[in-house]
């Protein structure tokens, strides 16, 4: 069986690659979904953890596929709010790039 | 009577914080109601005063009209501990005194009437709290109520004066004044906690003074600890006693402040300081006291001089008295620093004297100003021509404070230096030298201002009013009856100096 | 713990009752003529006091488990619920006037904050980690809307990305936490993990970062410092009466569940791993210095607020940081704090909002001479601010005083040291406020239009001579130049101001009822 | 006798009642004054008699150990310090009294001081009629009397002090009676910082004693010096620093600066304060306190040398001032010193004897000279070189004047003559040669400038000023008659008349009783020399058959030295202007510059800077904001993980 470890490694390394292009892309969609790409990330951990922890004592319920499910609920619901509101900054400001979007600083 | 004596000090409190409340509810649009009312309150104030003084048993001694309520209780035990010793005493009545006449003098404020009112009572809850509470979380709570209405009592009914070479406004005097003060009441929070937590250690947690000053005794408050909160204790009360370098916020407040503010910042306020000192710094660490004291009356005496010596080259009359303030409460930090029974008596008895002296000043200076709005010494002249009245009580006041026999100013320095001569003797020599040039200074100021043919801009002036001759003429009888017959006073202080050195 | 999963389901009646009541308000909100929008409002204040009314009738000296254990009902929850629900009250008070003005769709905008209110509920009831986060995230989407409200508002708009972009991150960050430390302890109810950790066979790098994770999530939650940077933004650029709200219901739902996670999840294992008092402790300082630190360099009110906000963000982690030592007085500590700070931010807030809703503006530097044109806002304003510097007669000053009690005497002295220090830092923007409202004349509104110069002013230095050419050599003011007095505020904002100066005076003079309550609450979730 | 205290209460009484009812008193309420002093006149009579009358056998009364004088001895509580009755040791409290002390010093110097009192106001009654001020004066002047009068009653060093320093204000109050000119108000101040200068010395002396005795009690002070219970250093300190107030008051050099121009205030003032009571307080003190010099001879000396040193520089600016009141004031200052040296050369007696002599002879002087300046109508002073020949004008103030001088001047059988003879004879049984050289030349000196002064103002041609000059009010005459008489005859007293107390030295008298000695060598030649000095001044200024110019113009560098004053004038106002006053500046400035703007208002500075730099972290771009939060995960993170592992 594979080892946990590497399930929670390429986690790591997805939720790294979120986090570096949410540091690094400068519209605000793509850094929407590179947030997507780190819940992924968690849910990879999650469900590997779960199947993983099964046989082992600790298994009560599925909690790892539950919290995956809710995740991915909550993270689509995350995903609509927030083109919500960038879809009105683009209708006032006519810009979605971050860089542009500082007036409001200091 | 001992039903009075249940509840005199409450009242002390209650009575001027309820009169500010009340005066909230005047209507904006009747000034003079506020004054009045403002009186009345000062009046009771003062008759409770009076009547705690004269009922506190100096046969007896300790801390007497002793009541507790409970505040908070475990696991901090904050209680509302009311209870007064032979140094509050005293200064329980100085402030009396000294609030009725700041509210008498405060006749000439025009702007906002009532609000000023309302923050000047509580400033004079606040000064009582602090001389008659025994519990640290509201000694400290009525050392701040006493500092918070400064900044609007300065900023707002203040004045702005620009010297030729640098200027100083109402808003720079204010708010330095109220940062250097809560400075200073941020170490004395951090003394205070610290008191707390050793006396939490020792398993009976307290704030009540006596409580931690028995623990004390106990040892429960080490030695090494005492050794670094004592200073926090007299650099956090010694910043309001305008101990040096820590007094500059003094004479710019002062001179920013209106007449009546200055009388009780002067007058009572940076007794405080001297008085947390004693009750709290003294009491509570008494073994880093004893280490400390040769620093504190070092510092003390760089007060006298220092401070004697500034006003001699000032021009601004508020800047002379704010600057002979300083130099005054320096002999109060000679007189505590000297640990000696009649040393610590004489810093009480100047507390008090100064106290009274300085506030007639700045009563008197006020007027001259309310008058011809120039406090420039070397402007004003002659003064004495239109104005004698006034010359004569400033006068007064100024031979008061060169430490002239016959007046109150006078048996106080002449106590700390007996306390200090027998402690540390080459200070209290230099001492004598600063009450020497305090002299210069005054009697240059007599001359320049006030004596000397007066020019004829001034011949539109007017003298004293009714209420200034009467303050005046109180004050002038106070400073001339202590000097005489200090003992009633004396009786009381000696009791509480007793109170005091007895932790060593 | 499986005691079937609808048992006292019954407890939860007051959510099923704020939930209705919301989906009510957006109901009726479709047939409501858009004039009489304000009905809404009333609704659901009224609809808030029935909620309180139902759970002080159903829930005193109930303790149960809901859900085998995700939830619990108790003393705890309780006092957060009213509580909650209270501040709910209070901002509905700020919002009319503001929202009849300035806001479109009043009647989401209501549901929604009562759908926060819900989610702050849950997050003091909930005692597991999922559910934790989903109450969280139930309040942050409703929050992420409200900050964006003012739709045609660049600025809100602004605000609404910033957060909900930060807000996203942290999530994802917290929900990463989560997913290690299930994958470590293989539980995530508070219980379980509290369990795991004290065996010790059970730590690997993976549950560190997990906690690591966790803690941050809160941190941005709490806007601790360095997960502070989106507060001033979100905070400048919501309605003021959103604001207000995040300022005082999101901290304190999220300092809610810190409190229990603490207690529940983390202290019965504290022995095993001392550093995080620590380490909450270095962040306690950075939070509470930064906070006010950058607070002097403000123009602009609502960002000033929240700069202080982070300030006293900071004391209260101090008090978290205690948590350890005496969990009893810390977490009375920390609950009372929270209270007073939000009582006293209520009405501080209600003074600006009083003003806000005549001028439009929320330049410090726009409110000289306000102790002339409104002094009744202006006193509110400058008693509020007092009480947030820590200043007698006020409740800021005992809360301050108790806080910093339990943090000295939890064996951090340098840290309430620190604390005390920061709180003088404050003291001085918070007389800027005061000196603009009573020592400035009014006219000196006029040229302090664009920040620079705002900050100008704010800076004593700068102003100098302006008011030394004012008050040169008169013995007092001149009387101010007769600006017309702004209208009254509302009767609404007046009362809410009346009110909060009376709970700010009287938590300052006499605690000790608030203390017993807070008592009963903290007992609720004493770890051992 | 007890009520001896009533003598200073009087006047005290007065002073208050004439400040607040002077509007509405007759006279301004002058007569409140002269009663007042007049009553203490009363009771001092009485009081003598009661104490001539006392023995042993009263128990206020004992014979005092180092004295061995009759000492009388009255007192009441004043207040507590410290911890009275608490302390183990007497240190820890301070305990005073009100008290008072007769005892023959005592008695005779109230005698001078009720009487020149009584006679000054009396005459002050016309010299200051029409002043605005005519109720202050009296007040002022009761206030005066009543400090003094305590001063000599005063049984502890604190009482004595209080007392010193009262007169020290009233003094300044006088001088500067006319304060609207810059002349007067300058005097006063000078006048009281200079003495004030000296009284440092004195309180410190007192703590000193204190210190080491316990007490402020004078007797238990000395007891403690003759005992041997001080250390002789500490006695010696004591002695010094006492000496120093002393000279203060008694204007001794360097300290004399200030009594030539506390000539600006009223002459009756003068006559009173700077030349009978107030200024010999200095003497007093050392008189009173001699036991502790007497315990230690390095003092003694010194006294002695600043005696002689104060009495021959003074005379040779007496000599060549034009000024009539200032030479009075030099010639003051330079008897000041004699009986200083005569003290010095435990002349004791001799000393109060000069003293009370003195006082009565220049009282009168002084009065005459306001007579003078009365009669030619100058305010300020008189300048003898514009006066003359005003024995036409004014004869019986001439009279009365000549007698004053010869009488201070020394002619034989006159009472200056016998006193200075007494301090000649100490001098010369005491002390070094030199000294009774130079004492004597001091001695020849001032009949010189006595003769002087008495030639050029009243004898001799007219002056520009003296022309329309008129006699003064009989009153003032009468005064100065009263005092003529006693200026000729007070010195007779010192012989020991049948049924007397073996005279004025039998009576006052310090460690035993002193007879009159006489030696006629002393005598003769001081009493030739006084006689020499007024023949040749007659023939200088009278007859001006004699001109000095050739002398003068020889001596024309050592002259301007001498009419500079010795330059000491100069150097205090470079001691002030230069170092006091630039000091203060910078002191000053320090506090602003330094103390304020750096060290209070730099940290405020910073933290604000502080501010606005952090403020920028908040750079408004979301990713940063992020990247903050990813820093600060990893942060924890490895802190954690570090810490655990």
């Amino acid at each position: 069986m594979v080892p946990l470890l590497y399930f929670q490694l390429l986690g790591a390394a997805l939720f790294g690659i979120g986090l570096y292009g949410v540091l690094a892309r400068r519209s605000a969609v793509l850094i929407v979904l590179s947030i997507e790409l780190m819940l992924n990330a968690v849910n990879i951990n999650l469900i590997a953890a779960a199947s993983y922890l099964n046989g082992t004592g600790r298994f009560e319920a599925f909690d790892g596929q539950i919290i995956a499910i809710f995740v991915i609920t909550v993270a689509a619901a995350e995903v609509g709010l927030a083109f919500a509101i960038i879809l009105r900054m683009y209708r006032n400001r006519g810009t979605v790039n971050v860089d542009e979007i500082n007036v409001l600083r200091g | 009577m001992a039903n009075f004596d249940q509840v005199s000090l409450l009242l002390l409190v209650l009575v001027p914080l309820a009169g500010a409340v009340l005066t909230m509810f005047l209507p904006a649009s009747r000034p003079r109601d506020a004054w009045q009312f403002a009186i009345f309150v000062s009046v009771i104030s003062l008759a409770l005063s009076i009547a705690v003084f004269l009922r506190y048993d100096y046969g007896v001694g300790g801390v007497q009209f002793v009541r507790q309520y409970d505040w908070i209780g475990h696991p901090v035990n904050i209680g509302l501990d009311f209870g007064v010793n032979g140094i509050g005493a005293p200064l329980v009545l100085l402030n009396g005194i000294v609030l009725l006449g700041a509210v008498l003098i405060s006749q000439t404020i025009r702007t906002r009437t009532r609000d000023f009112f309302v923050l000047l009572l509580a400033l004079g809850a606040g000064v009582y709290g602090v001389f008659i509470v025994r519990d640290l979380f509201f000694l400290f709570f009525f050392y701040e109520l006493a500092v918070l209405p400064m900044y609007l009592l300065i900023g707002v009914w203040g004045s702005s004066t620009d010297f030729t070479t640098f200027l100083r406004t109402k808003e720079y005097g204010a708010m330095k004044l109220m940062l250097m003060l809560v400075a200073g009441s941020v170490l004395i929070w951090i003394g205070i906690l610290a008191a707390y937590v050793a006396s939490s250690q020792a398993g009976s947690p307290t704030f009540n003074i006596d409580e931690l000053s028995r623990l004390q005794q106990d040892g429960a408050l080490p030695r090494s600890m005492q050794l670094w909160v004592f200073p926090l204790f007299a650099v956090g009360f010694g910043t309001l006693a305008g101990l040096w370098p820590f007094h500059t916020w003094s004479p710019d407040g002062h001179v920013a402040a209106p007449t009546g503010v200055s009388m009780l910042h002067a007058g009572v306020l940076m007794k405080l300081g001297a008085f947390g000192i004693i009750q709290v710094g003294m009491i509570l660490t008494p073994q880093g006291a004893e280490v400390w004291m040769p620093v504190l009356i070092g510092l003390g005496t760089v007060n006298v001089i220092y401070g004697a010596i500034s006003a001699l080259s000032q021009r601004d009359l508020k800047y002379v008295i704010g600057y002979s303030s300083v130099s005054h409460m320096g002999y109060v930090m000679m007189g505590i620093a000297t640990l000696h029974p009649v040393g610590l008596a004489g810093a009480v008895l100047q507390m008090f004297s100064h106290g009274i002296m300085t506030a007639l000043m700045f009563a008197m200076v006020g007027a001259i100003y309310e008058r011809s709005h120039i406090r420039d010494s070397m402007i004003l002249n002659g003064l004495v021509k239109r104005m004698g009245v006034t010359t004569f009580f400033f006068a007064a006041a100024g031979l008061a404070s060169l430490g002239l026999p016959g007046m109150s100013g006078f048996i106080a320095e002449f106590m700390v230096f007996t306390g200090a001569f027998r402690t540390y003797w080459p200070l209290a020599v230099l001492g004598v030298i600063g009450a020497a040039i305090t002299a210069v200074y005054i009697l240059r100021l007599l001359a320049r201002s006030f004596f000397g043919e007066s020019d004829p801009q001034w011949d539109n002036l007017t003298d004293a009013s009714t209420i200034e001759k009467g303050v005046g003429a109180a004050f002038v009888i106070i400073l001339i009856a202590v000097g005489v017959w200090p003992a009633p006073l004396l009786r009381v202080i000696n009791t509480g100096v007793a109170s005091a050195l007895s932790v060593f | 713990m499986t005691t079937g999963l609808t048992a006292n389901l019954y407890l939860l009646t007051p959510e099923f009752a704020l939930t209705a009541l919301a989906f009510l308000v957006f109901t009726v909100d479709l047939f409501l003529p858009e004039r009489s929008k304000e009905w809404l409002a009333g609704l659901s204040a009224l609809g808030l006091v029935g909620v309180i009314i139902l759970s002080l009738l159903m829930l005193p000296g109930q303790t149960a488990e809901l859900y085998g254990g995700l939830l619990v009902v108790d003393g705890f929850g309780l006092f957060f619920k009213i509580f909650f629900l209270a501040i709910g009250i209070g901002i509905i008070a700020l919002s009319v006037e503001y929202g009849k003005a300035r806001l479109q769709h009043r009647g989401e905008f209501y549901g929604l904050l009562l759908f926060s209110i819900l989610g702050m509920n849950l997050m003091a009831m909930s005692r597991e980690l999922l559910t934790a986060y989903i109450s969280l995230e139930l309040l942050s989407f409703s929050l992420f809307v409200l900050v964006a409200y003012g739709l045609r508002e660049a600025r809100s708009n602004e605000a609404g990305i910033k957060y909900i972009i930060i807000g996203a991150l942290s999530s994802a960050v917290m929900l990463y936490g989560l997913s290690n430390v299930y994958a470590a302890l293989g539980t995530t109810s508070f219980a379980g993990i509290a369990a795991e950790l004290s065996s010790p066979d059970t730590v690997s790098p993976v549950l560190w970062v997990g906690i690591a994770l966790l803690v941050v999530g809160l941190g941005f939650k709490l806007s601790a410092a360095p997960f502070h940077m989106w507060a001033p933004d979100t905070y400048e650029g919501a309605p003021l009466p959103v604001t207000a709200y995040l300022a005082i219901g999101s901290k304190a739902a999220a300092f809610a569940l810190t409190l229990r996670l603490f207690a529940e999840a983390i202290l019965p294992a504290a022995d095993r791993w001392g550093e995080w008092q620590l380490v909450i402790a270095a962040l306690a300082a950075l939070t509470m210095l930064v906070g006010n630190l950058v607070a002097l360099a403000q123009s602009n009110l609502k960002r000033l607020m929240a700069y202080s906000s982070i300030g006293h963000v900071g004391y209260a982690l101090a008090g978290v940081a205690v948590l350890g030592s005496d969990f009893a007085l810390a977490a009375k500590a920390v609950i009372f704090y929270l209270v007073v700070y939000a009582v006293t931010n209520l009405v501080v807030f209600a003074g600006i909002a009083a003003y806000y809703n005549r001028e439009g503006k929320d330049d410090i530097a726009d409110l000289a001479g306000l102790a002339d044109r409104q002094p009744f806002v202006a006193a509110t304003i400058a008693i509020g601010l007092f009480s947030l510097a820590g200043l007698p007669i006020f409740a800021g000053f005992t809360a301050k005083f108790y806080l910093f009690v339990a943090v000295a005497d939890g064996g951090f002295l340098w840290l309430a040291g620190v604390a005390i220090f920061a709180s003088l830092i404050s003291l001085y923007y918070y007389l800027q406020v005061l000196r603009q409202m009573y020592i400035q004349p009014a006219h000196a509104a006029a040229d302090n239009a664009d920040d620079d110069a705002a900050a100008a002013a704010v800076a004593p230095a700068d102003s100098d001579d302006a008011a030394a050419a004012h008050g040169h050599n008169h013995g007092h003011n001149a009387p101010p130049p007769d600006i017309a007095p702004l209208p009254r505020p509302s009767i609404l904002l007046t009362a809410t101001m009346g009110i909060g100066l009376l709970a700010v005076t009287w938590l300052g003079v006499y605690p000790a009822p608030l203390l017993a309550l807070i008592e009963v609450a903290s007992a609720a979730i004493v770890p051992y | 006798m007890p009520l001896a205290f009533l003598i200073p209460v009087f006047s005290f009484a007065a002073c208050p009642l004439i400040i607040l009812f002077q509007r509405w008193l007759p006279l301004r309420g002058a007569p409140l004054a002269i009663l007042a002093i007049a009553g203490g006149f009363a009771v001092w009579v009485w009081t003598l008699f009661g104490f001539l009358g006392a023995s042993e056998s009263n128990p206020a009364c004992a014979v005092n150990g180092i004295t061995h004088a009759l000492t009388c001895h009255f007192s009441t509580d004043w207040f507590e310090a410290g911890l009275p009755g608490v302390a183990a040791t007497v240190d820890q409290a301070i305990h005073l009294d009100w008290g008072i002390l007769i005892d023959p010093l005592t008695i005779v110097l109230l005698g001078l001081i009720t009487f020149v009192a009584l006679g000054v106001q009396l005459y002050s009654l016309a010299y200051m009629k029409g002043d605005p001020r005519f109720g202050w004066y009296f007040a002022w002047q009761a206030l005066f009397v009543a400090a003094m009068l305590t001063l000599a009653l005063a049984d502890n060093f604190l009482l004595l002090y209080i007392a010193w320093e009262l007169v020290g204000l009233c003094s300044y109050l006088l001088i500067g009676f006319w304060f609207e000119q810059p002349g007067p108000r300058e005097a006063a101040k000078k006048a009281f910082v200079v003495t004030r200068i000296g009284d440092v010395g004195l309180l410190v002396g007192i703590l000193l004693l204190w210190v080491n005795v316990g007490s402020f009690s004078m007797t238990e002070a000395f007891a403690a010096a003759q005992s041997g219970a001080l250390s002789s250093g500490v006695t010696t300190a004591a002695a010094l620093l006492l000496l120093l107030g002393a000279m203060g008051k008694s204007a001794q050099f360097p300290f004399h600066v200030w009594l030539p121009d506390a000539m600006e205030g009223p002459t009756p003032v003068s006559a009173l304060i700077h030349a009978a009571t107030m200024v010999i307080a200095g003497v007093y003190l050392v008189a009173r306190a001699y036991p502790i010099f007497a315990a230690s001879p390095e003092a003694l000396l010194i006294v002695a040398s600043i005696g002689l040193i104060t009495a021959l520089g003074a005379a040779t600016v007496a000599l060549v001032s034009t000024d009539l009141k200032r030479i009075l004031a030099y010639s003051t200052i330079s008897h000041l010193g004699l009986m200083m040296l005569s003290l010095g050369a435990l002349g004791w007696t001799a000393a109060v004897f000069h003293l009370m002599a003195h006082g009565f002879a220049k009282a009168l002087l002084f009065l005459g000279a306001g007579s003078v300046m009365h009669g030619v109508g100058a305010h300020g002073d008189v300048d003898i070189r514009r006066v003359g020949g005003l024995r036409r004008a004014m004869p019986i103030t001439a009279v009365v004047f000549s007698i004053g001088a010869l009488s201070l001047g020394g002619i034989p059988i006159l009472s200056g003559f016998w006193s200075k003879d007494e301090i000649l004879l100490a001098v010369s049984g005491n002390l070094p040669v030199v000294f009774i050289v130079l004492t004597i030349l001091t001695a020849a000196l001032s009949a010189l400038y006595m003769a002087r002064a008495m030639f050029v103002v009243f004898f001799g041609p007219e002056g520009e000023d003296s022309a329309h000059a008129h006699e003064s009010p009989a009153l003032m005459l009468v005064v100065m008659g009263a005092l003529a008489v006693l200026a000729v005859g007070f010195g007779w007293i010192a012989f020991d008349w049948p049924g007397s107390f073996g005279g004025f030295g039998g009576f006052v008298f310090y460690d035993h009783a002193e007879g009159f000695h006489f030696n006629i060598v002393l005598a003769g030649i001081s009493g030739v020399l006084a006689i020499a000095a007024f023949v040749g001044a007659w023939l200088v200024y009278a007859r001006r058959s004699i001109s000095v110019a050739s002398w003068r113009a020889r001596l024309a560098p050592l002259l301007k030295v001498v009419e500079n004053k010795y330059y000491v004038d100069e150097f205090y106002q470079w001691a002030i202007d230069r170092v006091i006053l630039t000091t203060s500046a910078a002191v000053a400035w320090f506090d602003r510059a330094m103390v304020n703007d750096v060290a209070v208002n730099g940290p405020a500075d910073v933290v604000r800077r502080a501010g606005f730099a952090l403020r920028l972290h908040v750079t408004g771009h979301v990713y940063s904001y992020a990247l903050a939060v990813a820093l600060g995960v990893i942060a924890l993170a490895v802190f954690w993980w570090l810490r655990s592992a």
